[in-house]
């Protein structure tokens, strides 16, 4: 088996037997691409309470360490501290499984994200290059939803299995739309893996060629995570704290920083997927700045999350479910076709280039430009097509309440 | 390399273990869950044979893919007979529903 | 001893039963050692869950079980170089049937624990014994000693790409493939109608 | 098909001769059929619309019994609408109009084709037919290309015709009907026209014209004009066929439609009992002379091999060979086929015609409408008779030549001459005594008949053809004319019952029948009707002159006195006293004729009204169109009636040294030539005979027939007209003749109880002892015994059935039953037991097929 990347570092360490290395490569690998999310975290959360309490006109943790840095840590060892409760009626073994799936399920993405450039073999310093990435992206957060589930049913709490349900229905009618976002720029690139994304974009970032694919991409990873306006997974006002109720101390930790992990996981992949990834100025000569470029890019987008979800009320699971299927699925499929159509019409035309990472600037514009129109026509479309039912809907409203109000006259 | 016969051995142990899954449990959901252990047991005799006979084929790999698919489908509609039939008798035990009306 | 000691030592057994699986398998059939253990490790993984199946009392723990015996099938198919196979495997029977025996299970919830497991289990269990030996002997018999030929093994294998272009092509598998999709649609409106409330249309009737 | 019938029409309007004469008897077939499937439809339309078929008196009339007394008239029939009584009416009327003309379009070209020859001698007119033949030929189309071969024989005036092949009976060999060369034996039927049925051609439709006028008039109260047009065209068609015919086969069709039509028209108003006996008395009898008339075609076909009349009377060798050929019966009586086969025929025209043993149907015809009286009498039935013999003339004089020096007489003309001339006595002295103004009519229809048959007897038969025409016309305008004098009565009769004082009219004269009604055409009931319905008297006036032969006015007198010329002359140049007899019995037959028909004129028309209803009839107005109907025929034959006979009048005819005949020198004797030319004349085999001329003028026949008609008419009104009978006043006659004498007349001398005596009762007894012991004795005895025998064998069968089928096919599905008790058990509809099955039986078939393999591998 060939040897590089990590294994070629350990084997430069002395290590003789290739098998070792690897071993030892590979455990090395692990723990950088664990351990990098896992550090995050404990930054996002402050970054987080610090956006919301702007936000919401506040000033936020601001007494822990300076500027309040030390506010996570603080809560971490709370958390850590804090009693190991195991409810009598809950059942153990899945009880206990559940935090630890939900937190894997969040940390196995991650090892198929590109962090930055190499010039060894995938291409790029990441765990591993699957070349179904995007298809392993998806897989992996579907263990997600069966964690929750396994929570919600292992506390043997009513409100947790409501919470439960609501979660598993919410996100398995997510995961359509998203995977159909995600079709776009696999069609782009040819290829599921990620590298070969990143690289596709190297003249054009695909958010440009496919803002709606994007868009859907960003509703539905909101969904997924379980975040405003979609968190009715714990919904504090209703169900007291949705599946996690009967959770306390390191395991609602990690249910904690699985979502937050999500919430910012999801961001990376936009990043990766419509943004470019790790292509920036420099890249190359400099591999360090791809992944800061890849950093900041999903920093945007994931203020751009924060922000969402301390502005915009919760929705109602049945609001929910119809935005999703009388909206995001049927547009994400007509928009699924459409670019195909278009592009296999370009690249049939030489509009468009086969490979995109071999294109250049100007062999990308016209495609480009093509999709663009195509995307604009169908938001106005739909856009007109929304108007016209929320007035019907609002004018049928309006005509029950005054039946309504008839027929109270009337007796 | 691994030998064939033991992905073999292990896929004929899933599909015996499916068997007695499907013949003995009184539950339909389980009864199910059987049939699809016996799936997965054919699946990986498929790949199985796929890689170690025509690896440069794809028709192991799209026949699992069908399985696959097949699969589900018989357990949504599956599943929905017998949430049909709790539904209309209250017992999820395929024993129980032998008389062939609603 | 208490519970977490035995948690331990049968962790304890499961990794003596990996690793010395792994050591059998290369000293055998000189499989690389790490390719042994994982492996074997999958291999427990399938059939221990597969046996939880079918034994668990509680379905919702069954269904865990089921994933999880499906999970080490994944591995299997990595191990097999399907790594697209592995993921549909896991998105499609982890991501939807499995929530979708959940979501079974959780219907006929007042069912879940059945007092009697079985029905006639022992003749079950024999025929079940007498199909694993019949097919152990058929295995050893024609596959004993069975070797691929070398530049098979070392052979290009169809990644995929080929699987895409072949389920979209002419002289490929077009036709089955749409026929499977025409099958889930026919399975989806099946499910939808057969399990939808009766009430629920009385309702609309209603208005 | 279509076009077929498309270019059938498209020839008949293109003028095509032979196709207008194959349309002759088509348009009253195409107008009984299209009044048949009018009825039909509209019977269809009222089943369908559920209409409720509401009954009506048959007779709407305005009163109660219209023609025919008592019991008829609330008998319920369905009800038909006018308009659809009217579109019958219309369409028969216009059938025959459409007929009349293209007959006579015919007729005529004819006459301008024939003209020169017909005038001229034999042999100059034989050199014409040819040459007409050839140009005729030309200018028919090829379809009839037989028309060559028969202008080839010597053949006189040329003749249109068309045959087509009816039958193909193939090749008989010429062992058998060896006289024809060269005819295949394939039934052909065909149209053809000569000079013979030329004549009937004039006279036939238009007298069925009249007669269809009448009849719209007489049956205009009627409820059932749809079935008496339907049936009247019908009878016309018959007749149309019958003298277009050119063989003997398709005239014998148009015979027995007749037949059928006759039937089921007199028997028109089935209600009355004595009209439904009449007609199955003029059927059953005149079925008795067609079968043996149709013996007599068979013998002719199975001799001859052909039916068509030229084939056989233009064909000398086939002439010769049947009149030498014995017969197969009577033949050692020295009978020759000729003669059986004429025999036959004769039989056949005297049931037809009504001859003396069968005449006894025709006196009950007039029970019939009176339009069907008038048909049956003058246009179309006893007519037909006559025309077969006048048509079959050669074949029945054979080998005998009755013209000859000594004159010789075959069987069937001997029988001729003696029936007729009897017939002709026999039936006038019956009529002298009848008070039926109709039955009159028919006796004298019969002695006419009779004096037809006796001319044809003596060989006279142009004479014979005269008389045939001339009494057509006359005897169809009297018999029209008596029945608007019956319906004159019958007006009077309601009239009278309408003011309430009708049944106080002694009607002594009960022996008629039913006393108790009044019988409007009993002749003492009328009187002074000559006021009444003028009109009518004139040309009844006109039509009875002719009939009783009033000299060198009416056509009755020349036709008579040809034929008492004929004979007279047979007697006298060579002495043949079968010519005596007939002109003897026929002079006093005249005598007789002239006498009754006085006396039927002076009771119906002269002196005073003897009852009331004499004194009210009338045709219901002027102009109403009952009268209008019921008296245009009238004047429309009336000329026919008186000047037709001038035709024949001979050149030479002088009476008291004045030559009347010169008069008549254009068109004397064109009759005479014109006949003659049907008949063929070959110089060798001695057929000539039919050309003889005219016979001489001789004073003795003149006289006679001027003395007889004179003398009769002169008594009849000595006893009648000269002082008419008064109300109540018995027959003079009776005192004359004495009571027995008058009574056998006027019972037509017991012969209808004669025939009932030895005919209808023993016929009765035997069908009553068939029915007693044949039918129900032995054939129903049989029947039960072998109802007898199928009902045991059923019993022994139901056993059977019980205890072997029963058993089996109970015990099957018992069996089944048990089986799939003892299996239901397997099918617990548990699906995991099932399953095990299927799981232990893939067990063992896997097993033995490895261990198969196993050997397999082994091996």
């Amino acid at each position: 088996m060939d040897c590089v990347g990590l294994c070629a570092f350990v084997q430069s360490l002395g290590v003789a037997d290739p098998a070792i290395a690897r071993l030892i490569g590979l455990i090395i690998g692990g723990v950088l691409v664990s351990g990098v999310p896992l550090l995050t975290v404990i930054f996002l959360i402050l970054v987080e309470r610090k956006v919301a309490a702007r936000i919401q006109d506040r000033i936020g943790p601001n007494r822990a360490g300076p500027f309040g840095l030390l506010q996570t840590v603080a809560d971490l060892l709370k958390l850590l501290a804090k009693e190991d409760i195991t409810p009598a009626a809950a059942d153990r073994v899945l009880y206990n499984a559940a935090p630890l799936v939900s937190f894997a399920s969040v940390v196995l993405i991650w090892a198929v994200i590109p962090f930055m450039y190499a010039d060894v073999a995938p291409g790029a310093f990441m765990g591993v290059d699957l070349d179904i990435g995007v298809l392993y992206f998806v897989a992996v957060a579907s263990l997600g939803t069966l964690a929750i589930m396994t929570a919600g049913w292992a506390s043997n709490n009513k409100y947790a299995l409501l919470g439960a349900f609501r979660v598993v229905a919410l996100l398995v009618s997510y995961e359509i739309p998203l995977v159909f976002a995600l079709l776009v720029p696999v069609m782009f690139a040819g290829s599921m893996s990620l590298v070969d994304i990143t690289n596709a974009q190297s003249h054009m970032w695909f958010i440009f060629m496919a803002p709606v694919a994007a868009l859907m991409f960003f509703i539905s990873s909101q969904a997924e995570t379980g975040r405003a306006p979609f968190d009715l997974i714990e919904a504090e006002s209703e169900l007291v704290a949705g599946f996690n109720i009967e959770y306390s101390g390191m395991k609602f930790g990690m249910f904690f920083a699985a979502e937050f992990l999500h919430v910012f996981t999801n961001a990376v992949l936009f990043a990766i997927l419509y943004m470019g990834g790790f292509l920036g100025v420099l890249y190359q000569q400099l591999p360090i700045l791809g992944f800061v470029w890849l950093g900041i890019k999903a920093s945007i987008i994931y203020f751009i999350s924060l922000w969402l979800r301390n502005t915009v009320p919760r929705l109602r699971i049945d609001q929910v479910m119809n935005f999703n299927w009388f909206f995001l699925v049927p547009v994400s499929i007509v928009n699924v076709l459409l670019t195909a159509l278009i592009l296999k019409l370009a690249q049939v035309a030489g509009l468009a280039p086969t490979v995109f990472a071999e294109s250049s600037l100007l062999g990308m514009l016209p495609v480009t430009l093509m999709l663009l129109v195509k995307d604009v026509l169908m938001i106005i479309y739909v856009m007109t097509r929304v108007a016209q039912e929320g007035r019907s809907a609002r004018q049928a409203e309006q005509r029950m309440e005054t039946d309504l109000l008839a027929s109270a006259a009337g007796d | 390399m691994i030998p064939l016969w033991l992905y073999l051995l292990v896929s004929a142990a899933l599909f015996s273990i499916g068997t007695f899954g499907v013949l003995a449990r009184r539950n339909g959901v389980a009864v199910l869950m059987g049939v699809e252990l016996m799936l997965n047991a054919v699946n990986i005799n498929l790949i199985a044979f796929w890689r170690y006979m025509s690896p440069t084929e794809v028709n192991g790999v799209a026949f699992a893919a069908f399985v696959i698919v097949i699969a589900a489908a018989e357990a949504a509609v599956g599943l929905a007979i017998i949430i049909s039939v709790y539904r209309s008798r209250h017992s999820v035990v395929p024993e129980e529903a032998d008389m062939l009306k609603g | 001893m208490s519970e977490s000691m035995r948690n331990f030592l049968i962790f304890l057994l499961i990794l003596a039963v990996v690793i010395g699986g792994g050591v059998l398998l290369n000293s055998l059939f000189s499989v690389p050692f790490f390719l042994g253990v994982t492996f074997v490790a999958f291999g427990l993984i399938t059939l221990g869950g597969a046996v939880a199946v079918v034994t668990t009392r509680n379905l919702f723990r069954a269904t865990i079980w089921l994933m999880v015996s499906l999970f080490g099938i994944a591995g299997l198919f990595v191990l097999l170089e399907a790594p697209f196979l592995a993921a549909v495997q896991v998105l499609v029977y982890i991501g939807a049937i499995a929530i979708l025996f959940t979501f079974a299970v959780m219907l006929t919830r007042s069912l879940t624990q059945l007092k009697d497991r079985y029905n006639r289990p022992y003749a079950t269990l024999a025929a079940s014994v007498l199909l694993f030996a019949f097919l152990t002997w058929v295995i050893w018999q024609v596959w004993g000693n069975w070797t691929p030929s070398g530049d098979i093994m070392l052979a290009t294998i169809s990644d995929t790409t080929d699987l895409g272009v072949a389920l979209v092509d002419k002289e490929g598998l077009v036709l089955p493939f749409e026929l499977a999709s025409l099958l889930l649609t026919a399975a989806m409106i099946g499910a939808i109608v057969i399990a939808r409330d009766v009430d629920e249309d009385e309702k609309e009737k209603r208005g | 098909m279509i076009d077929t019938i498309v270019n059938f029409f498209a020839g008949v309007f293109a003028g095509d001769k032979s196709l207008m004469l194959w349309s002759i008897p088509l348009w009253p077939l195409l107008s009984f059929a299209a009044i048949s499937g009018l009825t039909l439809i509209l019977w269809l339309v009222r089943q369908i619309t559920g209409t409720p078929e509401n009954m009506i008196p048959a007779s709407d009339h305005r009163y109660a019994d219209h023609n025919h007394p008592g019991d008829y008239g609330d008998m319920p029939v369905p009800y038909q609408p006018y308009w659809f009584r009217i579109t019958a009416m219309v369409i028969g009327v216009v059938s025959i109009l459409i007929t009349l003309y293209f007959a006579w379009t015919l007729v005529f070209g004819a006459l301008d084709e024939f003209g020169a020859g017909t005038f001229g001698l034999a042999d100059s007119a034989a050199a014409h037919g040819e040459e007409v033949a050839e140009d005729e030929h030309a200018e028919t189309e090829a379809g009839h290309g037989e028309e060559a071969g028969h202008a080839a024989e010597p053949c006189a005036p040329c003749i249109y015709g068309n045959e087509v092949t009816w039958l193909a009976l193939g090749n008989a060999d010429d062992s058998a009907n060896g006289f024809v060369e060269g005819e295949d034996s394939s039934h052909e039927i065909g149209v053809f026209l000569d000079p013979l049925n030329a004549t009937l051609l004039f006279m036939v439709p238009l007298a069925i014209l009249c007669i269809f006028l009448y009849s719209v008039g007489y049956m205009w109260h009627d409820a059932r004009q749809a079935k008496f047009f339907a049936l009247i065209s019908l009878f016309s068609a018959g007749m149309l066929t019958l003298v277009v015919a050119d063989n003997l086969m398709m005239l014998f069709v148009g015979w027995e439609v007749m037949g059928l039509c006759s039937y089921s028209l007199i028997g028109f108003w089935y209600e009355k009992k004595s009209a439904y006996n009449a007609a199955i008395k003029a059927f059953t009898v005149t079925r008795v002379a067609d079968v043996v008339m149709l013996l007599g075609i068979v013998y002719l076909w199975s001799l001859a091999g052909t039916l068509n009349f030229r084939d056989i009377l233009y064909n000398p060798e086939v002439l010769q060979a049947i009149g030498s050929t014995p017969a197969i019966f009577l033949g050692g009586w020295g009978f020759s086929a000729a003669g059986l086969i004429g025999t036959f025929l004769v039989i056949g025209t005297i049931g037809k015609s009504a001859q003396f043993p069968l005449h006894v149907w025709l006196p009950d015809a007039m029970e019939g409408p009176t339009p069907v009286s008038a048909m049956i009498h003058a246009a179309a039935m006893v007519s037909a008779g006559i025309y077969a013999i006048i048509r079959m003339y050669p074949l029945f004089v054979g080998m005998s030549n009755p013209h000859a020096s000594t004159p010789t007489f075959s069987e069937p003309l001997m029988l001729m001459a003696i029936v007729g001339a009897f017939t002709a006595l026999f039936a006038a002295t019956m009529g002298v005594a009848q008070r039926d103004v109709k039955a009159v009519l028919a006796y004298s229809t019969i002695s006419q008949l009779g004096f037809m048959m006796a001319a044809l007897g003596v060989g006279a038969y142009v004479a014979a053809t005269f008389h045939l025409i001339t009494h057509a016309f006359f005897k169809a305008l009297l018999f029209m004319a008596s029945g608007s004098v019956i319906h004159a009565m019958e007006h009077g009769d309601h009239h009278v019952h309408e003011h309430g004082h009708g049944h106080d009219v002694p009607d002594e004269h009960g022996a008629h029948g039913h006393a108790e009604h009044f019988d409007p055409q009993d002749m003492f009931n009328m009187g002074g009707l000559m006021n009444k319905i003028p009109v009518t008297f004139w040309t009844f006036l006109a039509g009875g002159l002719s009939l009783a032969g009033f000299p060198l006015l009416t056509a009755g007198f020349w036709s008579k006195d040809e034929i008492l010329a004929e004979s007279w002359y047979g007697f006298n140049s060579h002495g043949s006293f079968l010519h005596l007899f007939v002109f003897v019995m026929l002079a006093i037959a005249a005598f007789l004729t002239a006498f009754y028909t006085m006396r039927q004129i002076s009771l119906t028309f002269l002196g005073k009204p003897r009852t009331e209803q004499a004194e009210h009839a009338t045709l219901g107005g002027q102009y109403s169109i009952v009268s209008i109907f019921m008296q245009l025929p009238l004047l429309i034959l009336t000329p026919f009636a008186l000047f037709a006979g001038f035709v024949g009048v001979p050149a030479d005819f002088e009476i008291l040294w004045i030559p009347i005949g010169r008069l008549f020198a254009s068109i004397g004797g064109f009759f005479h030539h014109f006949v003659i030319y049907a008949l063929p004349f070959m110089e060798n085999g001695g057929y000539e005979v039919f050309h003889v001329d005219a016979p001489p003028y001789n004073p003795v026949p003149v006289g006679t027939s001027i003395i007889v008609g004179l003398l009769g008419l002169g008594i009849g009104y000595l006893m009648y007209g000269r002082k008419p009978l008064e109300a109540g006043q018995p027959d003079p006659l009776i005192k004359i003749l004495g009571e027995p004498i008058y009574t056998t007349l006027q019972k037509r001398y017991y012969m209808d109880d004669l025939y009932n005596l030895i005919l209808v009762r023993p016929s009765q007894a035997i069908a009553r002892f068939v029915i007693a012991v044949l039918d129900k004795g032995i054939i129903d005895s049989i029947l039960h015994g072998i109802a007898y025998v199928f009902t045991v064998t059923g019993d022994f069968i139901k056993v059977m059935n019980a205890w072997l089928i029963d058993g089996v096919g109970d015990g099957i599905p018992k069996g089944i039953f048990a089986f799939g008790g003892f299996m239901r058990r397997t099918q617990n509809g548990r699906i995991q037991a099932y399953l095990l099955i299927v799981l232990a039986a893939v067990l063992i078939i896997g097993i033995i097929f490895a261990i198969s393999a196993g050997a397999v591998l082994a091996s």
